[in-house]
């Protein structure tokens, strides 16, 4: 049985799915007693499950990501949540430092199975501190998983896999998904290595890479770009850390060209990966055509409406800067 | 130690505190320009709120409406060469060190012509040569930097100070607590100023601290403090006088905090009673007959200082102002598109 | 308040508490049994001085040589579910859950037998299954994470606590204040012990802190304190039981500072009395008079519990281990290189 | 008149220079009154300049870091001193969400000209919280300024043009190239935006990229290469944020091959942006082979001594790299 879901709604049904099944999973973060902080993702489970499992907390992301750390360590399996990514650089120390080498620096003897979900909440003119996907950051730290989602259901399943791995997850979640729909099958548990990016259109001319609210852009320009008769292969790349290119590099070889779209800025910024994991992978003769980084303009977040509409791409922007590159 | 105890319990039940202020003592030019300063703030922000929830203004507004005598109660005791920051609810931060109607509108409409030349909006306002350095709305983002500016004030030779508008909820990040230890040890001129309206958006202080005054960090790091009405602009002014000269004379710190309440919920126009956790319609009403506003303009009229009609007159002509500067804002144009790019570096290259 | 300040005035003299302890009352077993395992902690640690000075160990080792009394006094409180975190001075934290030499060395050596799968090295070790989840070389990096065990203890019906061993410098770091705070709140039952050796690497605390004690922190957020003389094994044990059973039984967090110094430098085998500030030759020969395996064995030695010669046998037999753990730690294999990769995730693809 | 230096002694200099020069600047940070924190270089500057200038501090990274922020826009020049970068991330916050984006959000009206200078200090046995250069990571941030001195005159001059600058700058050095030394012309103030990318060694056959120890790598490696008649260019990056690939794609132009070696993870990091900024710049065809990436392995620091030496790239394993990827 197909039941209807839309992206945000997924999120909560994962969460209801993990508090039911396991009593190890408690949730902690700023908002959580509020039903208007984190969209309708986590509506009334604070009265579903008790407050005790569901912790609203003081403003103190650093101690409350090691908290999460700590619990972690023990069996409990924390998912911390941060309604903008902005917020968690208060954080940063218990993530990178701790979290992500644990396992390493104790021998493996010792797991920080800890969920941190941070949600991109940009745009509507908050401009610069609120507004940031640092996913290429958190891609660039050994011992981290970063997964997001796209589609309904992996928001679903990528949040319900990242609380029971037991791994440090970033799960990165985007308001603009949040209404995006979808017919799910019921849930089945999946273990966290199964996310490897995804073919979700198939093309032959050009591959564009997205992940996360990019993919959507990817797969809109490629609409697009489908009635000009240019047939586009779409890759959504779920799992940016460990980070696994095979499948980008055997699109690659076949449609010859590739653009990446990714939400974050340009230099050392994961697009770059993308770029990089796959020219290195291939001779050069085996590319049409130079690769294309479509990413934010090289600057804060502006507030202005105007400038906001040029800062992020969308699918316009997408068309445009694809023609250009490849002479299309 | 006991009687701030005693004095807290009053001030954070909103039955207390209701009766008009005892303005006597006072010169009326000084109450007239208080009171005037404080209702442009409050008139301002009800035009934000209501054009907010018109649609006119596209991101969130963070309203002070029901604190404005701690912003002015304090910036009385300020002057244009001191160093103010704020945070993401700051236009009577702003406002109280220049009330320019028009550059807060158009900021918040995201204009050129805007206190941040379009590029910050609401929560990012800086007015620096009327001695407001900038706001942001990174909880506590700016608490340290008010210390580095004090500590510039003071190595400068200058009896400035640097100043940090701080609410309740900011005392809970780590780094506030470092600034109170740096501030007193190097030492530096810092003023920490806690509005404390005794909630962080949703939470009522009581479900994150174990006590419902902040002063005690400041007991802590021994740095001077005070506690406050802060719905009563003479106290705060006579009582952050004391602390501010201190601070002036001495280079050291001091920390007033302030007990108050906002009448909107935590963003926009809505009094979102139902989602504040322990924040109830009976509170707010309360709240509101403490208003900062209405115990000083009646405190005024009952000592013959302004009547009725006069106050009335006041408001009309800052409606007035109000309304032009609104029409001027909305008017003036965008940003142009180059400066998306060009203001990221001061253009060394 | 003023006890704590007048024993605070005493505690910082090195030249008070420099008598031998008062051991009436306790069971000669007990005292045994202390004294055994602080006299291990010395001596394995001296074990490391010299080997490090020697050059045989690779990595910086940050001794606790004089601090003793601390972690075996707490240690005495604690069961092998507990939850103890500690830093980058950690070998007397560890050794006082579990006194294996071998594993110590083999680590401190980069071991495939060490505590760590010789993957930590001296500032990084863990043996979980003796209660010793963790230490690591950034200062405070631990304390919320002993804020998270513990909250996970409570919340799986045990009557286990976490424990953050923190000093006097880990202190100034904001995400300390935020745990003290969390814990409070939550509650979770934290235990902070703050080994106040008046340190941190080379700066002395007056030049860092407005006062000398750190438990007015633990004041602010409501936390149940006591201040202790640090080099008295029994007074720590004592006073510290007291607290601990209280977050035991009652799921809420406990602070407990206790003075002391650290007979060497900041790291290594130095002395460094030069490079330290507000570190004199004088003060470290008066703090080894307040030596709290001193004060302990001629304490034991004036009640008759032991000889000398016991204890001379004590040290030996102690020594021998040592020399037998270290020949066992030189001789054993080296992580193999592929551990290098295998040990970052949790092998799950 | 030249003087012998080292990388060291040119940071003392530098700073001795600022010192004398300038009363705007002061230099804050943990170790500052201590002789072995930071080498050599920042040795006597307490005596000489007092202790209100060079001021050490509590173990409180965060407010340190936002007090230098906060005192350059008054119009201090700040330098912050971190002994190792890993202590920085409790000071992320003020770094990224309020230097990086103050001069933007406030319309360019105030710029926090703060330096904040970052140690690289690892090895040794250290393990994973003590080896750390997240360069890659500023590099992302729009608004910051990367600076990273290989050459003993950079260590130098760029410390200069940082503390100088109205931006904030990362003026990041590493404690592996204190001793290389060199013979230096007297001090002359450069402006910040001079540093671009620099060929320190010019070859045929393959460009190798670096920067900072990196570049002593390519150096040293390449130095070998032309032994076996393989002609190498050598380029120093120096300034990563604002990143000017021009000079790149040229030498790259010419040798038709290249390498990067950086001194971070691979993944997002800044040899990506490297490699990606070149092949986005050229037709595939104008390259002979696909290019290498040298990097961090693919995990935290290990301490133990025989994971230290396979972890940190070093001349022979760029050589057998160099060699595998180019089938020389
Ligand atoms: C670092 C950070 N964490 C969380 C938030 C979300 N947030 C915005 S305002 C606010 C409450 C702040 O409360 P308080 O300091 O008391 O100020 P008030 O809103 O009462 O004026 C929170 C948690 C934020 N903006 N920044
Ligand atoms: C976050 C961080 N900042 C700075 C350092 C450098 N450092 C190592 S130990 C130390 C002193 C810590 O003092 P204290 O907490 O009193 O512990 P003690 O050395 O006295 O045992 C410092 C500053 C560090 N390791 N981590
Ligand atoms: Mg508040
Ligand atoms: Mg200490």
């Amino acid at each position: 049985m197909k039941t209807k879901e839309n992206y945000g709604s997924a999120i909560l049904s994962a969460f209801e799915y993990l508090l039911d099944n396991y009593p190890e999973v408690f949730v902690i973060g700023q908002g959580l007693w509020s039903p208007w902080y984190v969209g309708n993702t986590m509506k009334d489970l604070d009265s579903k499950f008790g407050k005790d499992r569901i912790i609203d907390t003081p403003v103190s992301e650093s101690a409350v990501t090691g908290l999460g750390v700590g619990a972690s360590l023990c069996g409990s399996k924390p998912i911390v949540v941060h309604p903008r990514i902005d917020f968690m650089l208060y954080a940063i120390d218990s993530i990178v430092n701790q979290a992500a080498k644990w396992s390493h620096m104790t021998g493996a003897q010792s797991h920080p199975g800890i969920t941190i979900r941070g949600i991109i909440n940009r745009g509507g003119e908050q401009g610069a501190q609120h507004s940031q996907s640092l996913h290429s950051w958190f891609a660039h730290i050994p011992g981290l998983r970063v997964l997001m989602p796209y589609s309904v259901a992996d928001a679903r399943d990528m949040l319900i896999a990242a609380a029971l791995s037991k791994d440090p997850v970033m799960y990165i979640d985007d308001r603009w998904l949040y209404d995006t729909k979808d017919e799910l099958d019921p849930i089945s548990e999946k273990s966290i290595s199964e996310f490897k990016p995804k073919i979700i259109k198939y093309g032959e001319d050009l591959t564009i890479i997205g992940s996360s609210f990019s993919t959507k852009l990817a797969l809109g320009a490629s609409l697009e770009l489908e009635k000009e008769r240019i047939s586009v292969e779409v890759i959504d790349i779920r799992t940016l850390n460990p980070f696994d290119s095979k499948l980008l590099i055997e699109s690659v070889k076949k449609t010859k060209r590739f653009a990446v779209i990714d939400g974050g800025w340009k230099n050392s910024g994961f697009s770059a990966e993308v770029t990089s994991s796959i020219v290195e992978s291939m001779e050069p003769n085996q590319l049409l055509s130079k690769p294309l980084r479509i990413t934010l303009a090289n600057s804060p977040a502006p507030t202005s409406k105007p400038l906001e509409d040029i800062y992020f791409p969308n699918i316009s922007s997408v068309i445009r800067d694809i023609k250009a590159n490849f002479f299309l | 130690m006991n009687d701030k105890a005693d004095l807290l319990t009053r001030l954070i039940n909103p039955k207390e505190f209701q009766e008009p202020l005892d303005v006597s003592g006072y010169e009326s030019s000084f109450l007239y320009e208080t009171l005037y300063l404080m209702t442009q703030i409050r008139l301002a922000e009800e035009k934000l709120a209501s054009e907010r929830e018109f649609g006119t203004i596209g991101g969130p507004v963070h309203l002070s409406v029901g604190q404005e005598a701690m912003a002015v109660g304090i910036s009385k005791n300020l002057n244009k060469k001191d160093r103010v920051f704020g945070a993401h609810r700051s236009h009577s931060h702003i406002l109280s060190m220049n009330p320019d109607f028009h550059k807060l509108f158009a900021e918040v409409l995201g204009k050129e012509t805007g206190f941040s030349r379009g590029m910050g909006g609401s929560m990012h306002l800086t007015d620096k040569k009327n001695g407001f350095y900038g706001s942001v709305p990174i909880v506590s983002g700016t608490v340290p930097l008010a210390v580095g500016a004090a500590f510039d004030a003071r190595r400068s030779g200058t009896n400035n100070i640097g100043l940090a508008f701080i609410g309740d909820g900011a005392i809970e990040e780590g780094v506030v607590q470092e600034s109170l230890n740096l501030a007193k040890i190097l030492p530096s001129p810092t003023v920490f100023v806690v509005e404390n309206n005794l909630f962080a958006s949703h939470m009522n202080i009581s479900l994150r601290q174990p006590m419902r005054s902040t002063c005690r960090f400041a007991e802590a790091n021994k740095v001077e403090n005070l506690l406050v009405d802060g719905n009563n602009v003479l106290e705060v002014y006579e009582k952050s006088k004391v602390l501010i000269n201190n601070s002036r004379n001495d280079g050291t710190p001091c920390f007033i905090e302030g007990v108050t309440f906002r009448h909107y919920g935590h963003v926009d126009w809505r009094k979102d009673v139902d989602v504040g956790v322990d924040r109830s319609q009976e509170d707010i009403e309360e709240w509101m007959k403490r208003d900062p506003i209405q115990r000083l303009s009646i405190g005024m009229f009952e000592a013959a200082i302004i009547s009725k009609q006069d106050y009335q007159n006041i408001n009309d002509e800052i409606s007035q102002d109000i309304i032009s500067s609104w029409e001027k804002a909305i008017k003036d144009p965008y940003p142009t598109e180059d400066k998306l790019l060009t203001r990221v570096y001061c253009n060394e290259d």
